[in-house]
């Protein structure tokens, strides 16, 4: 499956643009973060990464669809 | 009313559109930018919100906090891009009968947008730049 | 800035004379005129002051606030006389480095003002009118 | 002793005027609350009815002069 993933912040830098395309067995949530983790090592030092599916904060065990919209949240700073 | 703008914010006209003739209190929060962070100067911060996503989680926020508070009204307006040192970067409005809930109201909302809203800042300084809160050694605030 | 006024107040000039380069928060409390109490209409209220001393107490509440909370800028400004519903009776606004001692210290400023400042307020219904607070019996607030 | 008493709020409806003049025997702010009391009984009704001298809250047993700046504080309702 190819999954589209927007980037933020510091996983923007990291990624090296605002989107990437991410080859990937699994369907679920931590699958992709641990594919992430494998290609982009530099994410693992972040105090978190959380990912968003369609708008909403999602859960490791989550399935994933190529038509979601996926989003890296790394460690929020607004206000 | 929830804005995520480029736009200076323009904190009267948060504050109008919170406001109602039955409340008697508004309580308003105005985020602005330090001109320093852990003793050094800050030059500039760079804003950053994934759009789509922080207008829905403030709006759970608002939800949340309108079945805790009698809110009367309310208004959130967060500003992105580059900001300096003095300008504003958020404004949060809530009007309520009396002045507790208003108090009360306004600090769950901007505590818990700050805990959550897809919201990013990145700090400017004179010899380099940093993500806030982004990695554990450099965590601020 | 503490003002004891009877022009609209400038809500703004309020927040900016409170602002300061170095702070991250501003908390501002603003008390409007409700359209109703007790639930009956309220045409207009009237507000009275006893100036020179409200200035010295909101003073002595403001000295207070600032040995408790490290305050960057405040400022108060309170209306009196005649007051429509939905207009700005009060305005208290306090700035401080981080958010949760701007909120502390402005809603200590306002609960105390309204307890010890010698302000009092005339409720105008459309068959009476009534000193808020003044007997017993009809305590209101 | 002429005191001078500035009244505001109800205090001013009771006694009639921003301004009254109150002779008293005694010295104290007792002395001066219970001779208002004395004369104006609707007084007696408030929920309270502090004395200021000279801009500050005083005590009961406070000692005035005719020189003080005197005032009548019933129940406040800022804000």
């Amino acid at each position: 499956m190819k999954y589209k993933v927007k980037a933020f912040g510091v996983t923007k830098d990291i990624l090296g643009g605002k989107e990437a395309v991410v080859e990937l067995e699994g369907q679920t949530v931590a699958a992709l973060r641990n594919q992430l983790f494998q290609k982009h090592p530099a994410l693992q030092g972040l105090r978190s990464l959380l990912i968003a599916v369609n708008n909403t904060y999602a859960e490791d065990n989550q399935v994933i669809s190529e038509s979601d919209e996926i989003a890296l949240i790394p460690p929020v700073s607004g206000g | 009313m929830i804005k995520i703008t480029e736009k200076p914010i323009d904190v009267q006209k948060v504050i109008d559109t919170a406001s109602s003739l039955g409340a008697g209190a508004v309580n308003v929060f105005i985020g602005t930018v330090r001109n320093n962070a852990n003793g050094k100067n800050v030059v500039w911060l760079e804003y950053e919100a994934y759009e789509t996503m922080a207008v829905n989680e403030i709006r759970k926020i608002i939800d949340d906090a309108s079945h805790r508070w009698p809110l009367l009204g309310w208004a959130v307006s967060h500003r992105i891009g580059t900001l300096k040192p003095g300008e504003v970067s958020v404004v949060v409005a809530v009007a309520s009968p009396h002045r507790r809930e208003s108090f009360e109201a306004c600090q769950y909302i901007i505590d818990t947008l700050k805990a959550n809203a897809p919201i990013w800042k990145k700090e400017v300084f004179e010899d380099g730049e940093e993500w806030v809160s982004a990695r554990p050694a450099m965590a601020v605030n």
